[in-house]
């Protein structure tokens, strides 16, 4: 496990600025000066390699500040949703893989869950068990994938190409249950699709020591440096106030200082046998509390938690079958479900309708984390720089598919 | 001006902290695979979700495969078996990879096993019909070679754990 | 369907609603049309008139404290096993600094201690009353549901299509709307049987 | 909409001059080298839609580092690159503004269809309304790729094979080993 954080930490010295976020005109140096400047609007996107996919941003600039701002999606709107009513339950996994494309085990675990409760489906123990081993390796990947493209938004390449070692190795780790690198269908309802084997759980364990070991090291690139501090201190804060009533959830939720994980306060599976902690924004790291600076913090701190719960799991492995039957032509009764389910962005949620006597769900509603987490960038990013614009985005680690779904 | 000093300092000696990182790995062993090159594998799954391995003197023609595809992206065609007088007998089974999503839905419930994925991946094509429509009941696509090199199911693996640059 | 009070559902009914429930009928009265407190998915169904009223409450309550709208979405009833079509918009509500307590939470399947409402508006004409201004966060989640359900928010400034292009035709999770044969003269090829 | 499907990689280049001079031993040598540096230099747009961007990434990252091949170095403006790899699902929303980026670039310029969503709608191609069912109604495309989403290894398959095409010109064509490699 690697050192804790805050000791290294050097003070944040960011001038005579305490908030950072100072709108243009009301700072120090230009009050009282007759600074005139033309508003401007212009798009960043749909094609930008800082948007983390198709997001189009028309943004109203003064300057170098961002006075107002209007992020416009649906870019990669693919119909989950209508598809989720035309075709089986079963047939519906594979499309909330391709939802959040870098969560697909997450995203399958919670949409079969959400199917299981519908039909009442018993799901065996080792099942689950399994189930939380492959989320939990997932939510590495990701949080290493977003701990890497996070470097490449602010200017860093080394990280992403550092990141990228770890990950191939998880991806080749679950590649080698589902037989597929990105998209894996590999939970499946009642159960998961294979067994694992004791040379993967080796393997698994070697996986989890190189990613500790591995920790340090993107600190020491992005944590622990200078310029990435001076980036992301006290830039795009959100606040409490702001993050709940705008919906934001995961990672961006907790950095403002809400402690709450679903995986802890409202547990699903079997998440509730873990022993695990859920970091939230401190104010002792330097910066304040919700700033872009303490999300990628949250980020490295839940890979270490990752780690944890995949050895516990591991270790309390049962024996036992890993499929539960499930009948073929399967129709759930008549009846609503609605789950929410930790995944690396935050809260997928998945409110389903079934009518009884049907393969098709009447209603299958998603909501993606990252939907209500770019929401909230009107309110944020009004005085930001354009540059920490980038960071703000960057550090709220978006995926688009997810978003427009 | 001390501050300013400071400030220049701990520039320097964080950017000197991460390019020693950096210059560490300039004496490991590379990550990168020479993939195309001979000698060098890359990684595999023995389940590998590429192409689809199909035999057509198993299959009993009884749709299952086509009704469980979310996009009905196989076609099969059937005939009366004119030997027997009753029975059908397969004559076009085609896979439209322009839809394919490689979900393994079609594999499970074939009852004779007689569809499976492979790890053929290639199927970079310059026409939208050559390879991307694959007849698996005529002519040598790129499934055949993968037919005939028999791929091991499960078991053992003891290719998993020697990797390249892990 | 769990009457409020039936001794039977009593024992299994689920205590974040009746909490709620009990505050919304001490309040507002007229309010509540239905309730289901068992069940997978506990709901409060909310006449729409008194939609907004009921959120004010459910968030400014000390008790209750609905701070965040989780999850707006909408279910198209065309041909209802009984009354008029009709569609539900069914807002899902959680609470950040109220939480339930231990005993809550160990129960199997209930340990999600979200609120549903239910506001059901008539088919032909859905219009529901804006709640952006309570949680901002509302404000996409409505557009969304204009834009693939064709449910109307009453009260903004304005409602604009967020997923689809403006010039969309129709709102495609209704379920009788057809896909069109193209769009801007790029085909869209329609499933067999559309 | 009404596309021209030749690709401009397949429409010779100098047309300008006289047919029976470009048939001359110089022109022809010159054409090769040129075509050994195009091909050689192939500068990728980051075109990254949706899932199959991240395997894009993966392909130019560490492990398969596509610099290799002389197609590494991604580029986010269409004005300095001269290969469009179209990775992941196009929407009838996205759809003008790939046709403007495809427009902008210089030619010559190829166009590669990574993922069963961008050469045929793939998953999306049953109910998907706003999915594009083949990015060939948009914009021609040189390379089609299957996969959903592609290996790299495939991604890596589809750009040799599209140097190759670009080298046929002058006479080099497609090696056996293009395919004997990937079989594994």
């Amino acid at each position: 496990m690697s050192a804790p954080l805050a000791p290294d930490l050097p003070d944040p010295t960011r001038g005579g600025e305490p908030g950072g976020v100072v709108a243009f005109h009301e700072r120090q140096e230009y009050v009282g000066r007759d600074v005139r400047t033309e508003e401007m609007v212009f798009n960043m996107g749909p094609q930008h390699p800082a948007t983390h996919g198709v997001l189009r941003v028309a943004i109203k600039t003064d300057g170098e500040y961002v006075r107002a701002l209007q992020p416009h999606v649906g870019n990669i709107h693919r119909c989950a949703e209508k598809i989720g009513e035309s075709v089986a339950f079963y047939q519906w996994i594979p499309y909330l893989d391709r939802m959040d494309y870098l969560s697909a085990m997450c995203n399958e675990h919670i949409g079969c869950m959400a199917i299981e409760r519908l039909g009442e489906i018993e799901v065996p123990e080792r099942a689950e068990y399994i189930r939380i081993i492959v989320a939990e390796v997932q939510r590495i990947l990701s949080h290493l994938m977003a701990i890497g493209v996070y470097g490449l938004d602010l200017g860093a390449f080394t990280p992403f190409l550092h990141q990228f070692r770890e990950r191939e190795r998880g991806m080749d780790l679950l590649d080698h249950l589902a037989g597929g690198r990105l998209l894996y269908h590999y939970v499946r309802i009642g159960g998961v699709k294979r067994d694992v084997s004791q040379d993967w759980l080796d393997e698994l364990d070697a996986f989890l020591g190189a990613v500790e070991q591995r920790l340090p090291e993107y600190n020491t690139l992005l944590l622990h440096n200078r310029i990435f501090q001076e980036r992301t201190f006290n830039v795009g804060v959100i606040d409490r106030a702001t993050a709940v009533a705008w919906g934001v959830t995961g990672p961006a939720l907790r950095a403002a200082g809400v402690d709450f994980d679903c995986r802890r306060d409202a547990p699903y599976s079997i998440y509730d046998r873990f022993d695990f902690e859920v970091p939230s924004g401190a104010s002792g790291l330097g910066g304040q509390v919700g700033d872009c600076f303490q999300r990628h913090w949250i980020r490295v701190r839940e890979v270490e938690e990752s780690i944890k719960i995949v050895r516990q799991a591991v270790a309390g492995l049962p024996e036992g079958p890993v499929l539960g039957r499930v009948p073929r032509g399967f129709k759930p009764p008549a009846g609503e479900v609605f789950i929410r389910g930790e995944n690396p962005r935050g809260e997928l949620s998945i409110y389903m309708v079934s009518v009884g006597k049907s393969e098709q769900a009447w209603r299958a509603r998603c909501r993606g984390p990252s939907f209500s987490n770019i929401a909230c960038i009107t309110e944020v990013a009004e005085g930001l720089l354009i540059g920490d614009l980038v960071a703000l985005i960057g550090s709220l680690d978006i995926v688009l598919g997810e978003v427009d779904r | 001006m001390r501050t300013y000093l400071k400030d220049i300092w701990h520039g320097v000696m964080t950017t000197a902290k991460g390019m020693r990182l950096t210059w560490r790995h300039f004496f490991t062993k590379p990550t990168t695979i020479q993939y195309p090159d001979e000698g060098e594998q890359t990684y595999f799954s023995p389940y590998e979700r590429g192409l689809h391995e199909f035999e057509p003197e198993k299959c009993i023609v009884c749709l299952l495969c086509a009704k469980a595809c979310p996009v009905d992206c196989i076609r099969i065609e059937e005939d009366k078996d004119a030997r027997q007088g009753k029975g059908k007998v397969l004559t076009v089974f085609e896979i439209d990879y322009n839809r394919c999503l490689f979900c393994e839905l079609c594999v499970d419930p074939c009852p004779v096993d007689c569809i499976h994925m492979g790890p053929q991946y290639d199927l970079a094509a310059f026409d939208r019909s050559e390879h991307v429509k694959i007849d698996f009941m005529n002519g040598e696509g790129p499934w055949r070679t993968a037919l005939t090199s028999a791929h091991p199911d499960a078991g053992v693996r003891p290719h998993l754990k020697k990797r390249p640059g892990a | 369907m769990g009457e409020v009070g039936d001794p039977t559902t009593a024992a299994t009914a689920d205590p974040v609603t009746e909490r709620a429930l009990t505050a919304l009928r001490a309040a507002l009265p007229d309010a509540v049309v239905e309730a289901q407190l068992d069940g997978a998915h506990p709901y409060i169904g909310v006449r729409a008139t008194h939609l907004r009223a009921v959120c004010r409450l459910l968030r400014d309550d000390p008790a209750l404290q609905y701070e965040c709208c989780h999850l707006i979405s909408a279910v198209d009833w065309p041909e209802p096993a009984e009354g008029e079509a009709r569609i539900d918009v069914v807002y899902h509500l959680v609470s950040y600094a109220i939480r339930p307590d231990a005993s809550y939470r160990t129960r199997p399947g209930k340990n999600d201690p979200y609120l549903a409402l239910k506001v059901a508006v008539p088919r032909a004409c859905p219009e529901v009353p804006t709640v952006m201004d309570i949680w901002i966060g509302a404000d996409w989640h409505e557009r969304e549901t204009w834009d693939l359900m064709g449910v109307r928010f009453t009260g903004r400034k304005e409602l604009p299509r967020i997923l689809l292009p403006e010039d969309w035709p129709g709102h495609p999770l209704r379920k009788d709307w057809v896909y069109p044969a193209s769009y801007h003269g790029v085909p869209i090829i329609p499933p067999e049987g559309m | 909409m009404h596309v021209d499907t030749r690709s401009p990689s397949m429409i010779p280049g100098e047309s300008l001059l006289d047919p029976e001079l470009q048939q001359s031993v110089i022109l022809t040598k010159v054409q090769w080298v040129k075509d050994w540096g195009r091909r050689h230099a192939l500068w990728p747009m980051a075109f990254g839609l949706a899932c199959c961007a991240m395997e894009m990434m993966a392909t130019a990252a560490t492990k398969y580092d596509l610099d290799r091949f002389g197609a590494g170095v991604f580029r986010a403006s269409p004005r300095q690159s001269d290969l469009m790899i179209v990775a992941g699902t196009l929407s009838h929303k996205m759809a003008p503004r790939l046709r403007r980026l495809w427009e902008q670039m210089p030619d010559p310029k190829y166009v590669i269809a990574m993922g069963a969503c961008v050469i045929g709608g793939g998953p999306y191609s049953k109910f998907g309304y706003h999915v594009v069912q083949g990015v060939d109604l948009i914009v021609p495309v040189d390379i089609y790729l299957p996969g959903c989403p592609p290996r790299p290894e495939a991604l890596i398959d589809a750009i040799r094979k599209l140097q190759f095409r670009i080298q046929e010109r002058s006479g080099e064509t497609l090696p056996e080993t293009a395919d004997e490699t990937s079989a594994a």
